[in-house]
Formats: structure tokens, C-alpha cells, sequence
């Protein structure tokens, strides 16, 4: 990976005065019907059930944002904030605090201690007859292909295979989700390692169009952040799951927080504390 | 029987008529001048000889030109018009490129194609227009870098080079210093025996020195047209007099 | 002696007048506002960008690694060529209607410009929803550089039509009737006097619609698509160096090749700029 | 007029086919909008779209109103700010630049339209951010706000966009300027005006039908400006509730969204797009209006 | 001695020098006509008198222009310079805006807020124009809806408004039908009892109809002045004669 969101922490980072906990919180969340906040507000129970339907309660004053990098730098440089990242993407500019006393880790997720995590997902249509997708999913699911993904901070599958590919010869086309972009564009060229033959193509969008274009064959393979929905399931969709990605929730650096309980966060997010000392004493 | 006959010609631009019934023949080899106050429709009155009036939107022709007895408004191709009535404007107009290119616009618009051909026009054109000497050796040069008197001449040469009958030249001088003006005056009475020479000017003297005939406008009107002489020695219509005289205009 | 106001003679004149010595305040302080802005912007790209310039910033290929701008920056090529293919002829072609045929108090004059006024006021935004629908969807051609390029044509439509209008009615009237006056045609009059006299402008035009389509973002993700490599033919996807720095930066993996990418536009611009001027002056040297 | 060659009569017909592009253009992207965005308004009905204050896609709630007024106060914010700095900048290129300086300056305000919006983002949420949250914090200190806003907010959007609209209003108005006869400049000079009380007094208003044109140009701009606002404006979807807090503009609220939207919330997004267009025809026909009347006063 | 007194001055635009030691006096209350070919250097002169070539770059300065014995170039705030010496263009240049804000515009920029005295003024620079009858119903509707004789003698009006001493006028009626020029004419006559007039014209008739004393110039230098009568009677330089009679220009 590169490097950090930004090394301008440091322009609000003369910190001039102490943590303070009496000021506001900055909330800081993922768009609607982002991935990354559709598991992170399940897990949290900040989504609630009303009249049979499922209503997001997130408070209306927290700050939203549709990119990772704008939620870093926003933490990184606002003494008073909080909001919450892939843990493939945790950088060094902020603070992942632990969540109901478990450090937000690969290993944590995997034991089971740490409980903020979310499936990465591809799906295919399920009559795919594409030879080099079909080898390329083999790839991802075996052993070298899960040890790209434990190489790049998120959860492996348990009980993988080593690969046996067929070396087919073609093209394919892998498109969505932006939060698992990443990790598929290393796929891909760990894939390019084995099969010298397949070209492999990666459309960075989102996790929708990932879906949308899957179903309609400009894509091979779809991603998605997301589980699907019912529409992408009767299309004819059959979602597979590749990873397991874990949330970390960040605060600023000079932040005095470094631990929350599950409770903690949900009443920040559903706005019931304002200030840091209704958090925290 | 005159080169060019105007019978009757009233002209409109939209509803202002800039013409009033004009009656007007035209000798050939003869260079005629038109005077008048300004706005009084001198220039008006020449764009309409080779149908420059037809670019203008909103303008009207009533009555007839004749050229050689046909009449230009009618199944004349406007095109062929113009080459057989060359125009020469007050402001020099060169085109933005070479001298040759200048000259040679004209006859490759018409078809001529071969450049031996075409080297013998563009000289025999700029020597017509007693200009060869000054620029035979910077014929690939642009033509803005010439002096204004220079450019004009370029202009008469390159209305030349298409072979016209009749030259129509809209105030060629006022944008020129005394010696260009006499180089251009020296050159038009040169020109006359070969064309039909109609010639716009602000500086009556000019109409007195190289004329033979005066037509003197006014509103539209033709007021009086006679020989240069007559019109300026003895003339027969009191405005023209004043005008003259210079207590108007 | 020199008949300019001295400095002392200007220092007077305020003092007489302090009105106006407010207002040239004003004025200077706007003025040094926005070239501080300015200045601040530069620096900033700068000093983000200018580090993070590795030669492993333009190998052949992109990988996760290198995060190479090489691809996009063919891809910016290709897509600026494909643009303006498409625009500049119908631009040109369609002032040249506007402004040397069309008869003065047209009413389909009048709704052209409305709608070249409409589409140059069009949020990019709007253009990717539009491409997205139209070329991607209903077309079929898929994430395409082709799709992009059709987006991107319309949108600098009105920006060639308007700077060749502009440019042809600059050329001045005296051109035309001397040609006209030589018994040229309308045909032979716009191609070979009237256009030639306008390169200068229209290609300022051409220059700034370029610059257009190397900053833009909205209007390509929803068309061309974010492949990160050279498409092997124009129905492909590819992305170009403002979306590739667009990407870079969204994830806050690749920061720093974010913004040493965003320094590779900036040198762009300038370089385009700088060439249009080189151009334009060559031309009307003739 | 009469005997045109065939020749003449196919290439004006080309002409004219080329002309009719832009007609099509618009008639294209106004159907493919409509057709995608109208059936939307209608299953959510179209008062509740356009007047609904809460948006809630999740739970098929679809109300742009927060939007609608977020794109109209940052819009004012950025003319606030982009158009004083804007106008005086153009003053000083078309009455007070020197000869030799004026080729760079131009080229620099060239640039600032060439640098693409991303990087104006970044730089708003790296540079103008913090400024703006220090600010806030400081006033609410001393008593003067009673929430200090975290820095992502309509003052900051403003203050971007503001930036972002001068090279169009400077470039406008600067030809505006240039466009007004000289005789006029020299007539007040030569009645004893000094420079300054010659250009606010005689050339500015003479120029005042292509100034506002600038102007509505530039809020043209800040209303459909998206990448960088997105980085800065907060984009809470709620009604805005103080300039030191953020807010949600119409561009945001597509940009942000599409990429997870399916079924009706995604043509509610285009739906959006389609209020988007309509606010810029009628910014369009109002540009066409101040034009015409500027006309007719000349 | 005279109101003005131009002494040994010369003119340089750039490297081109347009005026060549150019002495003159002009004389209070009369009319002092500049006459020559065109280029001589009549408008760049005129323009000297009331320093509105320093908006010109590259124009250099020698020699000095005394007005009332003090040199305008040294130590004279100019802006006080031209509100003594007013100036009329060849076109008409009505600010767009109204008749009356026309006229304001000059007092209020020194100083005259009042309203009623404002308004005196208004109506006393119209009269003295001679355009109040015409314009008198129209004060609040904009300048530029007037004929050019009317905006002509507007912009004599507003260049009266803040009473002046002198008054340079640069062909003030070569944009003008034959009526009109024949009204500005005979405004300048009555002006003369109250302001010194200097005018440029190309119309020699106009100088010996209206002018006390004219200058003949030619290529930047003069080459008589004298009173016009004379001038025009016995001009005592060939050039003079040629030119008078229409031989060049
Ligand atoms: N294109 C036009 N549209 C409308 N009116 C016009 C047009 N051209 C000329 N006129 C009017 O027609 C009248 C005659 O104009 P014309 O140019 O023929 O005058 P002129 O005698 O050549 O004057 P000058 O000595 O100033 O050149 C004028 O009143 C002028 O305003
Ligand atoms: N701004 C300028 N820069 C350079 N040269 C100039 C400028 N203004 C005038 N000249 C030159 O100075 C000379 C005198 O010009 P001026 O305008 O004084 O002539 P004029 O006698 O008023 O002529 P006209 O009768 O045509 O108005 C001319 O050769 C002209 O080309
Ligand atoms: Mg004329
Ligand atoms: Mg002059």
C-alpha cells in the first residue's frame, strides 16, 4: 500500500490547547447505502426496527462522506471526531480505538472478539461461462489467493485449497465496489502470476453498478461491499464471499478516547451524546 | 449608349430608401465621379453596379442596371458580375496572406490553375498597377507589412488580375498621404483606356483633376450629372453650387 | 521631461480625490486576493506532489504497486483526439452557419443560441447521467472510452461554437468583399479567406476545450469507465489522469501519487496553455 | 443569389445539419433526463419530492427540499465571496495592468479554470477546513455561536466555490470591460474624472449587461460544481441550520449516492439531476434575458 | 500673450515623432481652426492641450503647453487640468445613461451633490448647448436615443457643465448631416464670447467660416498660423496655397 490519507494532521496538530472533552462530537459517516456504514450501523444496532421496516438512525447532523480519504483526513485533522474505516485501509494518521475492550485486528476479527466486520462479496450470474472467471474465482478461493488477501489486512477464508488452475486463455472483466477494489487489483495481478495467458480487466465503480452491470453481462464478476439485495438475487445473481473486512472505528490522534463500548458508539451516531464528557468521563 | 445604364433605381435598406429613382449612363473609358455629402448614397449607388448591395440583409432593389445592355439583376450569374466589374474599397483589404497569394486569389477562383500561367498574371497585374518595381522581390511576403499606399495599389492590381471591364473604386485615396493619392490619381487616368472607370470621392479636387464626368449627389438624389468641367465651372442646380462652394458638407 | 503623472503627481491626485484613492485600494486588494489564491493553490499542488515524482510513476504498465499515470495519461490523449474529432468540425461547421448564412433575425438562430447557452451552462454532473443513459445504457456501448468521448464532445460543443463565432466575426467584413468583389463564391470566401483569418481564435477555443477535458471527473466516471490501463480499442474503458488521480486519492491508499499526479495536470495545463500561444502567434504571423 | 452552384446549396446544407447538433444536444439529454427522472417524481409524488425535508433512502423517503435550499445558500455564499474579488480582479486586468505583466497574470487566472476540481477539494478540505473549524471553535469561545461547527460547512463551500466561480466571472467581466467603447473612458476623463471614479462611474455601468452575465455564469458554475464540494460542505441531508454547519447540495447528493443506489433511489438520484437541469435552463434564460435587454439598451 | 502658449514642443508616439516644435499661441475668446491633411498631427495636438495622450503609452513628451502662464505638465493635478479644458470629440459620446445624468455627471464629480443646483446646472449647459427645447421632456431617458447632432451638442453641454476655459473640439461636426453642423457652427460662434475654442476640422470652409485664426499644419509641423482671413487670402507658404486650393489632401 502507499502511504497515508494526509500529512496535514500536523496544520490543526499545533495543538494548542489540551484535549477537551466538553466540546462537540464530529460525526463523521459513510453515504447511504454504503457497505462500509450498512454493516457498520447493523453491527451497532443503530439501525432499528419500526413498524416492520428497518429505519437508520444515524443522527442527521453527522457529517457524510462517499470516500475514504475525505474520513481520514477529516479524523486526522479534527481533535473531536469520530467516524469509522475498512480496517484494510487504517492508516497511521488516525486512531482505531477498541471496541467493547477488543483492538480492532485481523486476528480479533477472525477470533471472533472483535465483532465490527462486514463479508466482501463477488457474484457471477450463475450460468457464468466464462473460462478465465471461472479460474480467476478458483484462484481467489484457494490458498494463494486468501494469502493476497490476509497479505493486505483483511480476513481470510478458513479451509482453502491450494490452486489448480487450468490456465485458460481470454478476458474477463471484474467491476464495483470501491472498497474492494484494492484488494482485487492485487488479486489480479497475483492471478497475472500464475495464468500469463488471461487478461483481466478492473472497473473501479461501485457496489450497485458492480451488481447492475454484472446482470446485464458487461461485467464478468461483480463486486460488492454489500450484501445483495433481492432484486440483484432474482436477476439471477449468486454472490460468493470472498474476505471478511473488519470496521474500525477512528478517532483523532490526540483524542484521550481509546476505548468505546458498542453502546457508547451507538449513542453518538444516533445523536443522544453531543459532547465527548457525555461519552466518555 | 453607355458601359453601364441605370434606369429608374430605387433602394431600400429596410425601410429607409437610400436611392431615389437614379438615372445614370455610364461612358466607357470614361472615369465618372461621384460626389456628394457623406450618407448621401455615392457608395450605395456603386456597390450596386457589381451587386455588393446583396450581402447587405434588409436591402432592396427597385429598377435596372444595364451592363452591355444586360441586365444584371437578372440571370446574371452575381460571380461572373464581379469579375467583369472589379471593385477597389477605401479601405485597403488586402488578404492576410502573400503578395502573390493576393493576386493570384482572383484568377484561381476563376480556374486558372497553372502556376506559368498565373506568374505571368501576377506581374503583368502589379505592373498595371505601377507596382512590380516595389514589390517584385518580396512577392512571398505577407501584403499587411506594405505601406497603405502600397496595399491600395496591391487592391487595384489584384481587381485587375481577373480581367475586368468596368472598376468601381469606393473613396480609393482618403486613407492616403498626398504621394500615395497622386500615385493612385496617375494610375486611374493610365487605367481608363484599357477600363470603365466609376470613382467615389470626398475631395473635389480630385473629381476636377482626374474626371471626365461628375455626377453630384444628395438625400438619395442624383442632383446634377455633367462633364467634370461644365459641373464645376457652370452648374446648373443651386445645391450643387453650395456644395461646391463648400457652404455645406 | 515626460508627460506621464509622476509617482508624486499620483500621490496627489489620491490625496484629492479619496474616493478614488479607496477604490484603487479595493481594486488592488481584490486583485491581490485572487493571485494569492492563486499562488497558495500552486504552491500547495507543489509541495504535496512535486516529492512523490518517481520514475516508477511512469512505468508502462499500472500496477497496485507503481501506481504508474502512464495509462491514463495515453488515455488523456486519446480521449482529448476522440473530443475533439467530434466537436471541432461540427463546432466550426456550425458557427460558420451562425455567423456567414444565417439570415440576420432568425428565430432558429435564436433557439440555437439558447441551446448552445443551455449546454454550456450544464453541470458536468448532469453530463455523466446524461452519458450514462444515453451512449452506455441505451446505446449499449458500454463503459467506453467512445462514450466518454461523445459526452465530452457535446460538452465542449458550445465552447468551439462560441470562440469560432466569435473568431469569424472578428475577421473583418473588408476580407469578404474583397473576396466577394473578385467574383468568389460564399464557399470559396469562408474556406479560404474567412477560416484561415480565424485559426488564431478558434484554436484558443480548441486549447480551452482541451483544458476542459483534461480536468474532468463527473461527467468520465459515468462513461469511460476507471480501467486503469490503455484500452486495446475505443469500445474499451479507460480512465483518464484527472479520474486516475480522482481514484488514487478516494481510497487514501495512494495519496502522495494523487498529488503528484495532480502536479503531471498542472504541468499539463500550463504546457497547453503555453503551446496555445506559441500557436496562435505563428498564425498570425501568416 | 439565384444560380448557386450545387456544390454551395450541399455545404450550407452541412452547415446547417452541424447548427442543429446543439439543438439535438439538448433535446436528447433533456428526454433521456426526463424519461428517467419524471416516473420517479411521480411514484414519490412530485410535491413530496420537491418540498420534503427529509431524505431518508433507506426507508424510501425522498425529499430535496435540504437540497434544494443547501445548493441556493452555498451558491449565494460562493457569489458573496467570488464576485466583489471577481469584478475588482477584472477591473485591474482590463483598466490597471501593465502591458508587460498582463500576458502571465492571464495565463495564472487561465489556470486556476484548468485546475480540475479534485485538486480544489483536497485543498479546500486540507487548507480552508481547519481555518474554518479554528474560526468557529473561537466563536463559540467567546460567545458569539452556539454550536462551533466542526469546519465542513456552507462558510467553507462558499469560500471554495468562490474561488472556484473567479476565472469565469473575471474573464466575463474582463471582456465586458475591454468591450465598452474607449470614447466613453476618455469622454468622463476628459470632463476631469479621475481613472478610478471613470470606471465605477461611466465603464462598469456601461458594461453592466455583460458584468451580470458573468455573474449568473459563475452561479451557474457554483450550483453545478460537484468533486469539491463534496469534500467540503459536511453533506448532512437536513435542512441547513447555519452557515457554520454543513450542509448538502443537489450535485453532492447525486455523486454521493449513485454508486450504492438501485431501483427508486436511483432515479430519485436522476430525478435530482433533472431539478439540477431545470435550475440551470432557468439561470440560461435568464443569462439570454439580461443579454437581450443589455441589447437593446446599446 | 496668449491663453495658451505651446512652446517648442515636440511629440513622440514610440520612435515616430508627430509633432516637430510646434509653437502657437491661441488667443482668449476666439475660435482657433487646425487644419492639414490627414496625420498631420491636428488631433495628437489638440489632445496635448488638455493632456489626453498621457493615455497613450509610449507617447513622450518635450517642450511645454503654458495655460494662463502655468506649465500644464508640472505640478497641475490633471484631472483639474481637464476640467478647465474641456474637450468634444469627433464622434458624439454620450455616457449611456441619461440626458440629465449626462450632464450631472461632470459637477457632481466636482463636488456638486445638491440636487437643485444640479438641476440649474443641467438646464443653464443645455440652453447654452442650444439643445434644452429638444431635450427638455426627455431628461430622464437615455442619451443614446438621440440623433448624432443632438448627441453632438449634448456633449458640448456636458463638457460645458463644469465651466470651462477653454474648449477643444476635434472635428466636432464631420459625423454630422449638413443642418446639424450648421447649428454646432453657430453655437461655436456664440461660445466664443465666453470660452476660448480651439477646433480641428477638415472642412476648410468650416475654418474660414467660423475661425479667427487657423493653423496649417503638415507632417507634425506648422507651417503658418495666422489670422484665417489671411491664411486663406494670402497664404504665404507654397505648401499653404497647395493645399488650400486643393492640390494634395
Ligand atoms: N447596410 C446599411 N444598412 C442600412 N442603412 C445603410 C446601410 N449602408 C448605408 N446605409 C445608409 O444609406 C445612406 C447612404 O449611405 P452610403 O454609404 O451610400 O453613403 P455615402 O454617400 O457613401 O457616404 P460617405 O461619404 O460617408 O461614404 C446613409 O444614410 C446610410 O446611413
Ligand atoms: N496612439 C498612437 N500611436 C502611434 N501613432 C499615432 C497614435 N496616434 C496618432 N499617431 C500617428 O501620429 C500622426 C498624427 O496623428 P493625428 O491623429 O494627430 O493626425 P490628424 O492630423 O488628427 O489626422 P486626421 O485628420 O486623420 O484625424 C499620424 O501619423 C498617426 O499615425
Ligand atoms: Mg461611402
Ligand atoms: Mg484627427
Amino acid at each position: 500500500g502507499g502511504s497515508d490519507a494526509s500529512d496535514v494532521s500536523d496544520t490543526s496538530g499545533d495543538t494548542q490547547s489540551e484535549w477537551d472533552s466538553s466540546n462537540d462530537i464530529t460525526i463523521v459517516s459513510r453515504e447511504e447505502g454504503s457497505g462500509t456504514r450498512g454493516a457498520f450501523i447493523e453491527l451497532f444496532g443503530i439501525e432499528e426496527e419500526q413498524d416492520g421496516e428497518k429505519v437508520d438512525m444515524t443522527t442527521e447532523e453527522a457529517q457524510i462522506t462517499n470516500s475514504t480519504s475525505v474520513m481520514m483526513t477529516t479524523v486526522a485533522q479534527d481533535e473531536y471526531a469520530i467516524g469509522y474505516v475498512s480496517l484494510g485501509s487504517l492508516g497511521d494518521t488516525v486512531k482505531a480505538v477498541k471496541i467493547d475492550g477488543a483492538q480492532a485486528t485481523a486476528e480479533n476479527v477472525k477470533s471472533g472478539t472483535y465483532k465490527v466486520s462486514r463479508p466482501f462479496n463477488i457474484a457471477t450470474k450463475e450460468d457464468l461461462d466464462n473460462e478465465v472467471a471461472k479460474d480467476f474465482m478458483n484462484f481467489i478461493l484457494s490458498e494463494e489467493g486468501q494469502a493476497v488477501i490476509t497479505d493486505n489486512n483483511y480476513i481470510a477464508l478458513e479451509d482453502v485449497k491450494p490452486f489448480e488452475g487450468t490456465s485458460p486463455s481470454g478476458k474477463a472483466v471484474v467491476g464495483g465496489s470501491s472498497s474492494v477494489s484494492p484488494v482485487m487489483e492485487k488479486l489480479i495481478e497475483a492471478y497475472k502470476g500464475v495464468n500469463a495467458n488471461a487478461e483481466i480487466e478492473l472497473q473501479t465503480t461501485d457496489s450497485t453498478t458492480g451488481m447492475t452491470s454484472t446482470i446485464d453481462g458487461s461485467y464478468d464478476i461483480g463486486m460488492a461491499s454489500r450484501e445483495l439485495k433481492n432484486t440483484e438475487l432474482s436477476a439471477g445473481l449468486k454472490p460468493t464471499v470472498i474476505a471478511t473486512d473488519g470496521i474500525a472505528v477512528i478517532v483523532n490522534k490526540s483524542s484521550t478516547v481509546d476505548e468505546l463500548s458498542s453502546d457508547q458508539v451507538k449513542s453518538i451516531y444516533t445523536g443522544d451524546a453531543l459532547t465527548w464528557d457525555e461519552v466518555v468521563e | 449608349m453607355g458601359k453601364i445604364e441605370i434606369k429608374n433605381l430605387d433602394l431600400f435598406y429596410d425601410d429607409f430608401q437610400a436611392l431615389k429613382s437614379v438615372n445614370l449612363d455610364v461612358e466607357a473609358n470614361k472615369i465618372t465621379a461621384f460626389i456628394g455629402p457623406s450618407g448621401c448614397g455615392k457608395s450605395t449607388l456603386l456597390k450596386s453596379i457589381n451587386r455588393m448591395n446583396d450581402l447587405v440583409e434588409g436591402c432592396r432593389i427597385e429598377g435596372e442596371i444595364l451592363l452591355d445592355n444586360e441586365n444584371i439583376f437578372r440571370g446574371m450569374d452575381v460571380n461572373l458580375l464581379r469579375k467583369r466589374v472589379g471593385m477597389v474599397f477605401q479601405k485597403p483589404n488586402p488578404f492576410p496572406m502573400s503578395v502573390y497569394d493576393n493576386i493570384a486569389f482572383g484568377p484561381r477562383t476563376h480556374g486558372v490553375r497553372a502556376k506559368s500561367k498565373l506568374d505571368d498574371i501576377v506581374e503583368k497585374s502589379l505592373r498595371s498597377a505601377a507596382i512590380w518595381e516595389e514589390c517584385k522581390d518580396r512577392l512571398k511576403k505577407s501584403a499587411l507589412g506594405m505601406s497603405g499606399g502600397q496595399q491600395q495599389r496591391l487592391c487595384i492590381a489584384r481587381a485587375l488580375a481577373v480581367e475586368p471591364e468596368v472598376l468601381l473604386m469606393d473613396e480609393p485615396t482618403s486613407a492616403l498621404d498626398p504621394i500615395s493619392t497622386s500615385k493612385i490619381e496617375d494610375l486611374a487616368l493610365e487605367l481608363k483606356n484599357d477600363y470603365t472607370i466609376v470613382m467615389v470621392t470626398h475631395n473635389m479636387q480630385q473629381a476636377v483633376r482626374i474626371s471626365d464626368n461628375t455626377a453630384f449627389f444628395l438625400l438619395g438624389e442624383v442632383i446634377e450629372y455633367n462633364q467634370t468641367e461644365k459641373l464645376f465651372s457652370i452648374p446648373s442646380d443651386k445645391r450643387t453650387e453650395d456644395y461646391i462652394t463648400g457652404r455645406f458638407g | 521631461m515626460n508627460n506621464k503623472s509622476t509617482f508624486g503627481q499620483k500621490v496627489k491626485t489620491y490625496l484629492n480625490h479619496p474616493g478614488s484613492f479607496i477604490m484603487v485600494l479595493l481594486v488592488m486588494l481584490g486583485t491581490l486576493l485572487t493571485f494569492a489564491v492563486l499562488i497558495y493553490l500552486v504552491v500547495y499542488i507543489l509541495a504535496h506532489g512535486l516529492p512523490y515524482i518517481k520514475p516508477s510513476l511512469f512505468s508502462l504498465k499500472y500496477t497496485s504497486e507503481n501506481a504508474s499515470l502512464v495509462p491514463a495519461l495515453i488515455n488523456t490523449v486519446t480521449m482529448t483526439l476522440l473530443s475533439l474529432v467530434i466537436a471541432v468540425p461540427l463546432g466550426i461547421f456550425a458557427a460558420i452557419f451562425l455567423v456567414e448564412y444565417a439570415k440576420r433575425g432568425n428565430k432558429f438562430m435564436g433557439i440555437i443560441r439558447l441551446t448552445t447557452e443551455t449546454l454550456s451552462g450544464i453541470p458536468s454532473i448532469v453530463y455523466g447521467l446524461f452519458g450514462m443513459l444515453f451512449f452506455v445504457n441505451t446505446l449499449g456501448w458500454g463503459f467506453s472510452l467512445l462514450a466518454g468521448a461523445f459526452t465530452l464532445a457535446i460538452m465542449i460543443l458550445p465552447l468551439i461554437m462560441r470562440t469560432t463565432e466569435e473568431a469569424l466575426k472578428s475577421v473583418p467584413d473588408s476580407y469578404r468583399e474583397g473576396s466577394f468583389g473578385l467574383g468568389a463564391g460564399k464557399l470559396r470566401t469562408v474556406f479560404h479567406i474567412v477560416l484561415p483569418s480565424a485559426v488564431p481564435g478558434i484554436l484558443a477555443g480548441v486549447i480551452l476545450a482541451i483544458g476542459r477535458i483534461v480536468g474532468e471527473t463527473a461527467a468520465l466516471m459515468y462513461t469511460a469507465g476507471t480501467v486503469a490501463k490503455v484500452p486495446s480499442n475505443v469500445m474499451g474503458s479507460g480512465r483518464t489522469l484527472a479520474v486516475h488521480m480522482y481514484n488514487l486519492a478516494s481510497e487514501g491508499l495512494y495519496m502522495d501519487q494523487a498529488y503528484a499526479t495532480a502536479v503531471i495536470l498542472l504541468i499539463l495545463v500550463v504546457g497547453i496553455n503555453a503551446l496555445s500561444g506559441v500557436i496562435a502567434k505563428r498564425l498570425t504571423k501568416v | 443569389m439565384k444560380s448557386k452552384t450545387w456544390n454551395e446549396k450541399f455545404m450550407q446544407g452541412v452547415f446547417f445539419t452541424a447548427a442543429c447538433t446543439s439543438v439535438l444536444a439538448v433535446a436528447l439529454i433533456c428526454i433521456f433526463l426526463f424519461a428517467n427522472g419524471i416516473p420517479a417524481m411521480k411514484e414519490i409524488g412530485f410535491i413530496k419530492f420537491i418540498t420534503g425535508q427529509r431524505w431518508k433512502p433507506g426507508n424510501d423517503i425522498y425529499g430535496i427540499l435540504p437540497m434544494i435550499v443547501g445548493s441556493l445558500y452555498v451558491t449565494a455564499g460562493a457569489v458573496i465571496v467570488g464576485v466583489p474579488i471577481g469584478i475588482l480582479t477584472s477591473v485591474f486586468m482590463a483598466m490597471y495592468c501593465p502591458k508587460k505583466i498582463y500576458k502571465p497574470l492571464k495565463a495564472a487566472i487561465e489556470l486556476l479554470a484548468g485546475i480540475p476540481s479534485v485538486v480544489y477539494g483536497f485543498f479546500g478540505l486540507v487548507v480552508l477546513v481547519p481555518r474554518v473549524r479554528e474560526l468557529g471553535r473561537a466563536l463559540k469561545m467567546i460567545g458569539l455561536a452556539r454550536s462551533s461547527g466542526n469546519g465542513n460547512s456552507i462558510l467553507t463551500a462558499s469560500l471554495l466555490l468562490g474561488i472556484m466561480i473567479l476565472p469565469t466571472i473575471v474573464g466575463v467581466t474582463e471582456s465586458a470591460i475591454r468591450a465598452v467603447p474607449a470614447q466613453y473612458y476618455e469622454g468622463a476623463l476628459a470632463l476631469g474624472a479621475t481613472h478610478e471614479r471613470s470606471i465605477f462611474k461611466v465603464i462598469i455601468p456601461a458594461a453592466k449587461s455583460g458584468v451580470v452575465a458573468g455573474v449568473v455564469l459563475g452561479i451557474g458554475r457554483a450550483i453545478g460544481e460537484t468533486m469539491a464540494v463534496i469534500m467540503v460542505a459536511g453533506n448532512q441531508a437536513r435542512m441547513p441550520a447555519g452557515i457554520m454547519k454543513g450542509v448538502r447540495t443537489l450535485t453532492a447528493n447525486i455523486v454521493i449516492e449513485m454508486g450504492y443506489a438501485a431501483d427508486l433511489h436511483r432515479e430519485a438520484l436522476i430525478a435530482t439531476g433533472v431539478v439540477l437541469f431545470v435550475f440551470i435552463l432557468l439561470i440560461n434564460f435568464s443569462v439570454a434575458l439580461i443579454k437581450r435587454r443589455g441589447e437593446r439598451e446599446q
